[in-house]
């Protein structure tokens, strides 16, 4: 299982915070499809962040079990 | 690292707390602060009264990390400190400090100008803009 | 006109008292701060303790209300304070406080550089470097 | 008489902050060749402003009674 981090707008759409999921045989590009698909988050600007690092929204990487992916919103700091 | 996440406004006494630290430090000839005040904008007629910041603490910690490295190594400055709030924070209040410090002034002003713009653009931190009405729109950086 | 001029260090709790005050001003999103702070300089072996500042008043206020109306046509600011120390200002302490805010960031970063240096440049100001052993010479800014 | 105003290094060179001065016939440029002559400021880089604004060191404005004349050394604020 990996754990799914939502933040800010996102975190709205979901109703929640922190999940969990099964990535046997998941890539960034369909996890993220998939989450799309349940929360309906097209409106939102998504940036995805692979163990803390920015990768690519439709990225090829494999997830692996203990991986955090987080759904991130536009930035806002400052 | 020290934590630059603070809950609740920026205080002017946490500032000038920290001006005051910079005092032993006499190799500083300048420093320069930049503050981020919440602006009560008027959006389709509604006022901002608030917003509410969170951040995903863990990677801004590390991407802040990495910008204060960037920066000691592409300005000559003597110091560098970025705090920012998270929680909700009212208008006129400050939610953003940045304090660099040189040996002379020539050194700070491109430095400030470098480190709030890719604060806003590399932190991920979330902004909930909360109207007088309690309803509210999420804030995206420029 | 208010005056500029402040006999003796310009204190961290005088600026966080200027920033406090900024705080109902809620069309502000940013604030710029430039502090000038005095560097124990060493000048062929002798160290600087302190630098004693004197001005021309009457010309420096009228060079400055002139400074004023000039950034304010320039440069899209709400706010400009400047306060410079008279008198004996120790090293480590700081002698030069100026402060622009504005609705947006990018409007405070020119400004601000823009205003140190023609004070700099400008304002009748003069500073006897007092080095540790008592002895002094004058400061002449580049 | 016109009024002189010395600052800075020029003061310490003067020894005083303020004196009278006679200004039947006297332009600027007299004045302070006269004073640079009188007080050795040879050192010193002078800027002079005549009623609180800079005048040319050479300039052949006239002085008249009541005007006040200040010999400035380099600035040094910021």
């Amino acid at each position: 299982m990996a754990i799914l981090k939502y933040y800010g707008a996102i975190a709205e759409a979901t109703n929640c915070f922190e999940e969990q999921i099964s990535v046997t045989n998941l890539n960034v590009a369909d996890c993220v499809a998939l989450l799309n698909k349940k929360y309906n988050l097209n409106q939102i600007q998504v940036h995805v962040a692979l163990n803390k690092n920015l990768v690519e929204i439709d990225s090829a990487i494999k997830l692996k079990d203990s991986d955090e992916i987080a759904l991130l919103p536009p930035f806002a700091g400052g | 690292m020290k934590n630059v996440f603070i809950k609740g406004p920026i205080t002017p006494e946490f500032i000038s707390n920290s001006i005051a630290k910079h005092q032993t430090k006499k190799e500083i000839g300048a420093h320069n602060i930049f503050l981020g005040q919440v602006r009560a904008d008027v959006i389709k007629n509604k006022k901002v009264a608030a917003i509410n910041f969170t951040a995903y603490e863990d990677m801004a910690n590390e991407v802040l990390e990495n910008i204060r490295e960037k920066a000691f190594k592409t300005f000559n400055l003597t110091c560098m400190h970025v705090y920012h709030s998270l929680g909700e924070i009212k208008t006129g209040e400050i939610c953003f400090f940045l304090f660099v410090s040189a040996k002379h002034s020539k050194e700070v002003y491109a430095a400030t100008e470098y480190l709030v713009n890719i604060v806003k653009k590399k932190v991920p931190l979330f902004g909930k803009e909360i109207f007088e009405d309690q309803t509210h729109q999420w804030k995206v950086n420029n």
